[in-house]
């Protein structure tokens, strides 16, 4: 009967608190930190149910000190544990900020290979929902800028879930980007595999084929770009579209596995357009995958601003279906 | 080491009255403090209907229950005098300079109207809703705008009272806080600084026992939050959160305390927080935290202990103070005549204006990242 | 016989010091917090004098306490006041992180102008003198990526002194990034002028003109910039080196000028690789002046590591004369 | 709020004899605890010598007139408890567990050969020579790393020992500050934390007056820096940070309050820094710094402080008190024979070793961002 019954699909935030719950189980040395992820389980609800089937001494309520969590985290995996420490949002992480950069990242490096981090930090990150300078945040390349943390950015339940472990049971502090407005969206909903898995660390996917330019993104604006790829049709041209999944390390290869057969690009992100990833790539192409280009490699990203509340405030700073179809038109038409 | 440090902070309330500084105020004054609970009640409760009715898109952090706090803090102040409110202190920013008139336009505080404005997320906002709910703020009216990171305001405040004090200056500071909020690091750098300068910044807490979904214990080592003022050698004093008098007779000390050149203090007010964190969290509230609890925090209603200390004292007759029956309801249970006519006028003004105002030009977005 | 004295050069901490000097006593309302900026004058002496010049009410010896030290300074700027911030050294503003990157930098922004933010924040960065990991950074990527500051890098006495007055009249927040390794390196020794002068953010300068290839760089690396361009002639390749001294905001007309005649570029920084400044100017140079290109644009710039201690190391993983005249070599044999 | 709250931490050195800690320490102990005083101070002066030749390129942050801080502190561990020492306790990483045999290969502290490479910036260096003078540490010793950002590493000694006790162990962890840094806004969230949770964390304020070139009382409020417990509701001790018996008697008070789940503590040691703030800061302090404090500030010298108290118990005679006469000189001054030849003899062998190990092949630089 089992057999028969039809799986249920599940959200991009379930696929999250699995891969928690699961990891806690396998790993009895993993215990949780952050604000209010015990009792309440969270501020989205990610951690439900660890405190009462983990217990307080693995999930602890940590008071509002971000460099703390991060530096109880550090001793903790000094001493042996494995830490997923949250952020209650992405955006407060500039208050534990130094302990990251300075600290947590350089442990390695500093004691040539004498003590390895496995932290994973996670928050819930990105705008398109009116959560203003505060709570829009995509700060990813603070830290692809800060040598030794890796960095992932998943898109969907799957990915959440298989990255998600595999981050855990990474030797390296890993950055986790977990995008607030796909937690409980349930057009991405999705069936996930009953039995272990991961997803490694370092590999895109493609999410869409197409010939004509390759979209490379990650977060929501993958969605975004496969919504541009639709309306591009109409105008013959046929989209390709990479959800990168890890920035640091980079699938460089699918980068320009990619390009030998668009040789035009475009890049979309939602961080600010200055030094953020989305210039990373285009730099990368440049020195890898320069002889495949027709076109210039242009960028859709939020614009130098901060993330402002108001709704038509936000919208016309961050990347649109609308300016990502524009920008990959540009790069078709030169 | 046998046993632990003895504590030095108390609860300095039990004065002997001539010299409390309640005393000074007039008949007036007394029933004009009433009038701000109830509007600041009245603020939140409306709020908290129109986002039911699904006309605003903010989270709401609740100040019901913790009214006392910002009527009794904000009263004793001069009007140059600066403030830096945050989520759970909306009604600060209109509450502040009352004294010099409700409807005076010259007064140091924001108006009902632009503080609306910014609830509905409206170009009205005196920060052209570019960021959200509390971190609005105003140099002309002294009153610091905050970011969301909690504390991250002390340093500001401690910067503004330097510069005043280099201008020759007289002006304090109240920063308001969560007792959660104490944890952070910059609250320590901050106080610490100001302590060094003796600078006159006076650091609220509203401990209204929980941060969020963690209990007090959790964030805090001591029962008392003033205990942290010991550390600094500074003045912690704590008051009855729900008795404004308390509250303003607490922080009148303060004031006289950091004007005098004497430096900062910390006054911890015992509330507690009558909803969920945010509205968003009321039904989860309702499981994390025990109802007896919850019950126990809320049956000192400030506008009902407000009430009973002027009947008392002989300036409110009992039928008006049975007139308006705010207290002790919940905020669907209040309806519009249990508060006086006044306040519900003064706040539909803010209510008009705010539906009134436009959503702010999308070019916006891309303006006033730098000065030029 | 004033006039016929010969004037006496400057180096590079000298004019840093006059400039603040010179600032402090035109502006009564400009203040100065650092930690040991007072009493001591400063790590490096930078301060010197200034505090017996100014008095104990302009000039604080602040705790050690970066968070606080930003965030006193964004309340005095609130109320009226000019400050110049100092981080002992650069690397620890990762402590100040916070009130840097979402108070300060933001308070235009949020306030719809109704607050500027006239501070400054300096303090000695770079690496190449044996610091280690936490007294060698080049962050400024960090803050390019954080929208609402601005951000030089001066790399001569003349515009040390020329942008860091105009710093202080900006009324804008200012990292001013100091390169510890000049700031008494007699070679690079000037003449400064008898009179006010500012040089304007946001201008780079042709430090050498070429037709070859274009070196866009700026701080100390400058000088290996210019080394390199040296040793580039014996392979009789004439190359161009501009000094962007200013980030943020980014003079793009300069750089697209010289591209339109070498065509090739290469750009050096010694931040680590990935999202470093670097990586930006690639970028625009991919949407600026791809059409002028006939090579890739390369970067050369730190290793994505830190910087590590034993010369050996911090020799390999920084940028060198060789490294930058192999990657010139490389674009112009494309 | 006419008087400020009277202060909590008092000097708790007033006891008298029989309960003292060091009154189960054997003669051999008292002895070993002044020749661990000779080492500590024959190596701070060896290195000030060799970088006046020359030879070394780092900056030295002298712990002459410390000492007493160091090995007072280590002494009362066991050798499973965890320290992290910062920029002025270079000794610490080679005094630890000294009590488990200088020549133990086994010891749970580093090996003079060790810190003299890291010293040296040679390959043998426990970090292999990547990060400078005392950001070295041992896992397997349980040292922990430092970054440079002052109070940094509180909280992760917060982790390591939070991790110990989900492991059933029962080590506590000392960390070192200086009085400066107890300004940081981390040395609050870790203290904080470690308070709440009770944890074994022992915070150490070595109080010499000054940091780098900023006094006392521009970067604490209180003229004791131990009352910073008080904001905590924990133990903050004063010791005679000359006297190394009285840091024993006050770490193992504390260390039996960590042990039996107490909580955390903090012991102020006060002393008064020798030189300047680094060697290249020598000659500026001289001007920052009036004579006469530095005087007074010298003028009790651990090795004689610790000297005379032997003598006194009668475990050293008079004669044996002058033999080696290394107290009251300078770095210049003193000469290998005012120390015991065993003590010359150990830092010989480490700075042999140190001289011998390589420079870090270059490619090292490239290695150990990301762990496999
Ligand atoms: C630096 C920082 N970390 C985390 C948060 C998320 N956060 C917002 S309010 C809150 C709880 C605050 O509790 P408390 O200070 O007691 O104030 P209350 O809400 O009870 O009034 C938290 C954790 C934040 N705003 N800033
Ligand atoms: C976060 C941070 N800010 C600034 C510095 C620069 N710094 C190094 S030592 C020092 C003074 C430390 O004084 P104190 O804590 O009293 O220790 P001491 O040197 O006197 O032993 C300063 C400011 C630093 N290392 N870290
Ligand atoms: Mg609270
Ligand atoms: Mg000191």
């Amino acid at each position: 009967m089992a057999a028969t019954q039809e799986k249920t699909k599940k959200n991009y935030l379930t696929a999250i608190r699995e891969a928690l719950d699961e990891e806690m189980e396998r790993n009895p040395d993993m215990i949780c930190l952050g604000e209010d992820i015990g009792l309440l389980g969270g501020a989205f609800g990610v951690t439900e149910g660890l405190m009462s089937k983990f217990g307080t001494h693995r999930v602890y309520d940590m008071p509002i000190s971000e460099a703390a969590i991060v530096g109880v985290g550090v001793g903790a995996c000094l001493n042996g544990k494995t830490v997923m420490a949250e952020m209650q949002f992405i955006d407060f992480i500039s208050c534990g900020f130094d302990q990251i950069v300075n600290n947590l990242a350089t442990y390695h490096y500093r004691t040539a290979g004498e003590v390895a981090m496995p932290m994973v930090i996670r928050g819930p990150a990105g705008g398109y929902g009116g959560g203003a300078l505060y709570h829009s945040q995509m700060n990813e390349a603070w830290f692809a800028h800060s040598p030794g943390i890796k960095v992932v950015c998943p898109s969907t339940p799957f990915d959440a879930k298989g990255l998600m472990k595999a981050a855990l049971r990474d030797k390296n502090p890993v950055l986790y980007f977990e995008l607030k407005q796909l937690y409980r969206w349930s057009a991405i909903d999705e069936v996930l595999p009953d039995e272990d898995y991961e997803v490694p660390i370092g590999k895109a996917a493609i999410r869409r084929e197409g010939r004509d330019v390759t979209i490379i993104t990650y977060g929501q604006n993958v969605y975004h770009c496969l919504d541009a790829a639709k309306k591009l049709e109409e105008d013959n041209i046929d989209a390709e579209v990479i959800d990168l999944r890890s920035l640091v390390p980079l699938d460089e290869a699918a980068i320009v596995q990619s390009l030998q057969k668009t040789s035009r690009a475009i890049v979309v992100n939602e961080a600010p357009r200055t030094c953020g990833f989305a210039g990373e790539i285009v730099a990368r192409i440049s020195e890898t995958a320069f002889q495949y280009l027709d076109a210039p490699v242009l960028r859709v990203t939020r614009m130098d601003t901060p993330v402002p509340w108001a709704h038509s405030l936000e919208r016309y700073v961050l990347p649109s279906v609308e300016k990502i179809a524009e920008a990959a038109r540009s790069v078709c038409r030169f | 080491m046998s046993s632990p440090p003895t504590k030095t902070t108390k609860n300095k309330t039990t004065k002997t009255a001539p010299s409390r500084p309640r005393d000074h105020l007039s008949p007036e004054d007394h029933l004009e403090i009433l009038k701000q609970l109830y509007l600041a009640r009245y603020f939140d409760v409306r709020l908290i209907k129109e986002k039911r009715r699904g006309r605003l898109t903010g989270t709401l952090y609740s100040s019901h229950n913790q009214e006392a706090i910002l009527v009794g803090t904000l009263f004793p102040l001069k009007p140059s005098d600066w403030i830096s409110p945050i989520h759970r202190d909306m009604p600060a920013f209109f509450l502040k300079d009352m004294r010099s008139g409700w409807e005076n336009p010259d007064r140091m505080g924001m108006s009902i109207e632009e503080v609306c404005a910014q609830v509905w997320c409206k170009v009205g906002s005196p920060g052209r809703a570019r960021d959200n709910w509390s971190h609005i703020g105003s140099r002309a009216k002294h009153i610091i705008h905050s970011t969301s990171m909690l504390a991250g305001t002390i340093p500001v405040a401690a910067g503004v009272v330097l510069a005043d004090r280099l201008n020759g200056g007289d002006a304090v500071v109240l920063t308001y806080n969560g007792e959660g909020s104490t944890a952070q690091g910059v609250f320590h750098e901050a106080i610490n600084f100001a302590a060094v300068h003796k600078l006159p910044v006076i650091t609220i807490v509203e401990n209204n026992q929980w941060a969020f979904g963690t209990p007090l214990e959790l964030g805090c080592p001591t029962p008392d939050v003033a205990t942290r003022a010991d550390g600094y050698g500074i003045p912690g004093l704590i008051a009855d959160g729900q008795d404004v008098f308390d509250v303003y007779d607490k922080v009148m000390e303060a004031i006289e305390w950091a004007r005098a050149g004497k430096g900062p203090s910390i006054i911890e007010c015992k509330t507690f927080r009558a909803y969920g964190h945010g509205d968003h969290d009321d039904d989860r509230a309702a499981k994390y935290r025990p109802q007896d609890e919850v019950e126990k925090g809320r049956s000192r209603d400030p506008i009902a202990v407000c009430k009973r200390y002027l009947v008392e004292r002989g300036y409110l007759s009992n039928a008006d103070a049975l007139a308006f029956a705010a207290e002790n309801k919940g905020a669907q249970e209040a309806k519009d005549d249990d508060f006086p006519p006044d306040v519900v006028a003064y706040m539909k003004k803010g209510v008009d204006y705010a539906i009134a105002s436009p959503s702010p030009p999308a070019e916006e977005g891309g303006m006033w990242v730098f000065s030029d």
